[in-house]
């Protein structure tokens, strides 16, 4: 059994870690977070190079690591700076195209020439994919698409949408031009840093990804994988969270001593440190069980989700509370180290949801056992 | 035991009522509903409407303008008003200053201050804590230096609320480093506009504007603006602390905030089915509606007991715990409610007359700062832990 | 508003506790509570002679009191000296009666010389009367009973059981005579002390009360009577827990400082007594909707049990832990009245039913006011 | 990352399950998976199986009896046994006198002791809690006077573990009044059977008989029964009890408990379906579970670094509270099952041979008296409340 990252992996973090401290210090991410469509394409190209984007695709579509613990590596370091643009997103709507093997749009991707977001959700589908209601009709060899996707991330400043859509055979997956007929995005920036946009299709031209009716399957496996890059990236925000509390609490005096000496603010500190290592599990387990049965992968998934989405809240929380009036402010690192969080509880289901699917799931695995 | 209103109470509430019914402008409740900002002139206004009809400073001596209500009557006002959400008034003049004078002023300054925040002529803020002196206020360095008839003032203080409107200050200031720190400060009235003094705004995290760093560099104050005796302070700046806690638990504001929750509980649909159906959701929105429940008879059971006099009791410090716990727990099922849809930021959206189409439902666009900005609830007017450490000597006696 | 007790209720729960103060100190209770049938009938009619069972009902069918606030000063005596006997079984059972109008029956329940039990619950019920199976069959104008209820409080040592059986017409509630031929009690200590017994009826003759089919509404509006006196009762034990605690943290020291003074448990006391304060508030509001509609009462009595069910388990476990290894003692009292206030929890439906309760009442109430 | 076992330990795992499967008797598990109590010749039984596999002292040194195995081994060990509802090995002489002896003792003592504890023929008890001193164990007053070739022995130990079974006491005892508390304590070795010592029973607000009180007047202690050297107890008592902490968070013992938790969720009905169906009873199931598989990948983390040595560290404080809790919602849970089935107390029937009928369901029976006795987990061998000092001190460095 072993719990390292291994060599490559290593030399992956280190170099990303570098790369970050170095280019994106907290004053520039915090600037380039909340101006414009709140990221730089120039550090994601940038990171392009550095193999941050190829580290999330399996060698065999033309990627170079794929493996969810690459991914967990990645999204760990995307954590620990605080990182805005659409990585989430580029996960998703790569896994799709690499499924499908496009391996050129996926090239253009890893590169960094293109920026391919990801529009799954809709105003009421609640991350169930069963709800979803944008319209693929056929139009001979060609496709176009009618409805709408809401908090498409940066959709904005995106070169290529991948849609899910329903096509009369079933969820199918398409790229469509971000400057296709018939598109509107209206963009705003985001609580926690970083751009979305609300999306329209009206008749407009898209390319069919992959057989149609077949999506299914593959973009649950790519939410999975989302998810597993959530809950490392939670972890290393509630690493600095914790460390960023622990410095305050050792130097910020009161009554003539550190309030790190107070017991009740040690015994909470206790806790929410305890909270992180089951959380750093959580993700562990969720990296680990992708690669296993459809029901293990999801339940893993789900289970992680819940962890992060509890022990999340209340890191935020509480390394707000330890902070005091100036854990409030705009000012402070923590602040937004805070928010991010609690938003990573409102990406791809929320705690409650997947409490609710952990159970489902678990229906099922029994059912299946019997 | 009798937990009904009595009928001159309920007939105080329908007059209450009827006073809202016909004076708190549609403008005003509905930016409060829809957690917008209001504008420095839309707080004095909401003053004003209060003052005409001498409802202001309703724990005032009737003397000096106030009201000679109890306590119940004073909870029925502040309930009502949160219902339906007026504006709330700002507690640094009516609340803060005010009584402190009240108690500890001269005569002249009674008769110049008081009339000042009741007519609307002074916007008072509250110069207690300093970057190093948060709960622990003793600490507090700001240094005032008699020289011939003024002190002269240098130093600084922070989490100054609403500042920026504020021409007057009331401020602590250390007039003396001999004995104990409590003994060396002084409580004095600063003019905002006297040369020397630099407010410079603190965003938060939320992106909000409330609070305030001000600077003071050798601002020159008249000795007659000393509230008391020199090197006395720290008796007003306690009395100040604990009085006027009645709407400490903020019971009418988590009211009116539970029902728009419940509201959209009922509408929002998840999966399907009303938010309030699923069995998770409904479990929080069930634990919490009990909590507030048993919160409203908790206050009552306070105030009832704390009797006409008012007195501050350290009960009150229970009711800010839960009071506030239940408000965050409240803001935190609206972000839960709104899923994705939480995590837009429109700032303009937050400003009255903005007009743009909201993205998801329109109650979801401010529920995320609104979240983060409620959790200096728990941190400022006495953080929950100080709160504890109250409970822990006055009830607990630890 | 007034939240004092007033005048009478405070003369009667003075009596009774300088009567159990007095009569029943801690050691005299627990010999009691674990010997025998766990209770003590000479202490039940002394108690019945101050008044206490009178409290519990109407002047209208012969008791001198009968308002929730009556129930609750008694229980909240029972709860504060920890006495153990059929009380709970005599409210919901005189209640019945009282309702049925079957006045001597319930004079000699308040007189003392008559114990009646009430038999409700049956293995598979979960405390919903719609599942009880036990059967009442008319011969003539005589009933027989068939049938099996458990848990039945004090059933070994009762006079007389109040059943509640399902006939033709509905639910029923019936007198059965200890000695009725055809029934069988099986008795047992509970954990908590006092004792229960499981019964089963052969073709047993029992008696009926009030009218055939109608007992659904007064066996509900019984159990939510019961369900203000275990809230009272609640509260006077946890009361009894803070301050048994708050005592021990004055007094006992370790590291040559009373373990009052550590800031941590300073804290979680703070938060212990908060907890009180508010099932207080629950208690109080469930006896004060006693007097309402159906919903309200049953709202405000499930959401007391609720209230009770969360912060008595933990007041419960705080005071435990908090004792340290003395606290897991039989000697100490405290370690009886946590106990005390966990078995509370299992009786008339836990935390969770409750909470469900509410919430479906919820529902109600909504639509009734659509 | 690679969170499976390798080949040697698959098989390895597989060697236990096959030991276990046919050397386990199941009088013992049966006894174990019903709560029963074990009686002194059924845990020396058990103790002597292993004992014959060379299982017994799995973590002593070959050369003393012990099995050489890695922690993950041993971990292995400790979980598959805990699966099958193995009785737990007892700590007392195998995991505390024994690795202070190996340590600490002279070549005679271990050539002494070490033997008789792997063949049974001593059973050891822990003198180390008095009355006075629970957490803080350094204020122990039993005194030791030297008297020739003897010790003298007067005082009184506390929270002695199954002293009622024990034929010897390895015992702290002050040796010296002057310094530091922690300088005048020794370690000795003490002979239950010596005139003077009485056994007096506690017993737990389960009703359970575990642990007892130990009177010592004018005890005589022969001084080669001194471990180390005199005034140096306190370096052997620290190390007694951080040594030995891969099995600390009880993971194994929580999965099999977890399991019948399970078992009877599916099986019990309420309102007319599973419990596993009720939402709220589901999400507490769903919630301990991901706890319980998050619990798994903690300990493994901690196991795998601390490598070979096992060296104790400060993150098994993390493993004994968040598994003592586990361990306690679980117990928690299985008491909400069974509803007023957890009412009746029937203490002979936690006695094996107990012929009756049970009332309810038969899991039933032990709920409340298996939650209220395992509120000792939180409280005994280091209370969670110490735990969180450690991880303060060791971790959070504050």
């Amino acid at each position: 059994m072993d719990f390292s990252l291994g060599e490559d992996r290593q030399m992956l973090a280190d170099s990303l870690r570098r790369f970050l401290a170095d280019k994106v210090p907290f004053s520039v991410r915090k600037t380039a977070a909340f101006e414009g469509a709140g990221w730089s394409r120039d550090i994601w190209g940038q990171l392009a190079e550095l193999g941050a984007i190829g580290a999330l695709f399996d060698e065999g579509v033309g990627g170079f690591g794929g493996s969810p613990f690459d991914v967990a590596v990645v999204f760990g370091e995307i954590g620990r700076g605080l990182l805005t643009g659409p990585w989430l997103a580029a996960l998703q709507a790569g896994q799709v195209l690499g499924a499908a093997g496009r391996t050129d749009d996926l090239a253009a991707l890893i590169d960094g020439t293109a920026v391919i977001t990801y529009a799954e959700e809709e105003a009421d589908t609640w991350f169930d994919p069963a709800a979803i209601t944008t319209r693929a009709t056929a139009q001979g060899d060609r496709w176009v698409l009618d409805g709408a996707k809401t908090v498409v991330a940066y959709a904005g400043s995106a070169d290529r949408l991948l849609v899910v859509a329903r096509a009369d055979a079933g969820l199918s997956t398409f790229l469509v031009e971000r400057d296709a007929p018939g598109m509107t995005v209206r963009d705003y920036l985001l609580v926690d840093g970083g751009s979305a946009g609300d999306v329209t299709f009206a008749a407009t031209p898209a390319t069919l990804v992959g057989e149609p009716g077949h999506a299914g399957p593959v973009i649950e496996a790519a939410r999975a994988l989302g998810l597993v890059a959530l809950a490392w990236e939670a972890v290393a925000v509630m690493d600095a969270l914790r460390d960023q509390t622990l410095d305050y609490l050792r130097t910020r005096k009161q009554f003539g001593i550190p309030i790190g000496k107070f017991q009740a603010l040690q015994h909470r500190m206790a806790t929410m440190a305890l909270e992180i290592e089951q959380a750093r599990s959580a993700a562990i387990n969720a990296a680990d069980r992708y690669i296993g049965t459809r029901v293990e992968r999801e339940r893993a998934a789900s289970a992680a989700k819940a962890t992060i989405g509890k022990a999340g809240s209340l890191a935020a929380e509480e390394a707000i509370q330890m902070h005091g009036g100036i854990g409030m402010t705009w000012e402070l690192a923590m602040s937004h180290y805070a928010k991010r969080l609690v938003m990573i509880g409102h990406e791809l289901g929320d705690e409650d949801h997947h409490l609710a699917r952990y159970i489902e799931l678990g229906h099922e695995l029994e059912q299946a056992e019997a | 035991m009798d937990l009904t209103f009595t009928p001159e109470e309920e007939a105080f509430r329908d007059e209450v009522r009827t006073f809202l019914s016909q004076k708190l402008p549609a403008r005003l409740s509905d930016k409060i509903r829809k957690s917008q900002h209001l504008t420095k002139a839309e707080m004095e206004e909401w003053h004003a409407i209060l003052n005409a009809r001498g409802w202001l400073a309703n724990h005032w001596p009737v003397e000096w303008g106030g009201t000679g209500w109890s306590v119940m009557q004073r909870f029925i006002f502040e309930t009502e008003t949160a219902l339906v959400h007026a504006p709330r008034v700002l507690p640094f003049g009516v609340s803060m200053i005010g009584p402190v004078l009240l108690k500890y002023g001269s005569e002249a300054q009674k008769r110049r201050w008081l009339p000042r925040i009741l007519d609307g002529s002074d916007w008072w803020c509250q110069g207690y804590s300093e970057p190093g002196a948060g709960s622990d206020l003793a600490s507090l360095k700001t240094s005032a230096v008699r020289d011939g008839d003024h002190y002269v003032v240098n130093g600084q203080k922070t989490w100054t609320t609403l500042a920026q409107y504020a021409n007057m200050m009331f401020c602590l200031v250390r007039t003396s480093t001999e004995g104990k720190r409590q003994e060396g400060i002084s409580f004095l009235l600063i003019d905002m506009a006297t040369p020397g003094i630099e407010v410079r705004p603190i965003k938060l995290l939320s992106g909000d504007h409330e609070v305030n760093e001000v600077f003071f560099t050798d601002v020159r104050v008249p000795v007659e603006n000393l509230v008391g005796e020199e090197n006395k302070g720290w008796t007003y700046a306690k009395y100040l602390l604990t009085y006027e806690r009645t709407n400490i638990a903020g019971v009418g504001a988590s009211m009116a905030a539970f029902g728009e929750l419940k509201d959209i509980a009922r509408t929002q649909r998840r999966n399907g089915r009303p938010l309030s159906e699923d069995p998770q959701f409904a479990a929080r929105l069930a634990r919490l509606e009990i909590e507030l429940e048993n919160m409203k008879t908790t206050n009552l059971r306070v105030l009832v007991a704390a009797g006409a006099v008012a007195a501050p009791t350290a009960e009150s410090s229970m009711l800010k715990i839960r009071g506030t716990e239940i408000r965050q727990t409240i803001d935190d099922l609206m972000r839960r409610a709104a899923g994705t849809h939480a995590r837009p930021w429109i700032p303009e959206s937050f400003e009255g007359g903005w007009n743009g189409e909201p993205v998801g439902p329109e109650w979801a666009g401010p529920v995320s700062t609104h979240y983060f900005n409620d959790r200096k609830l728990s941190i400022f007017g006495g953080s929950n832990e100080v709160q504890r450490e109250i409970i822990t000597k006055a009830i607990l006696e630890l």
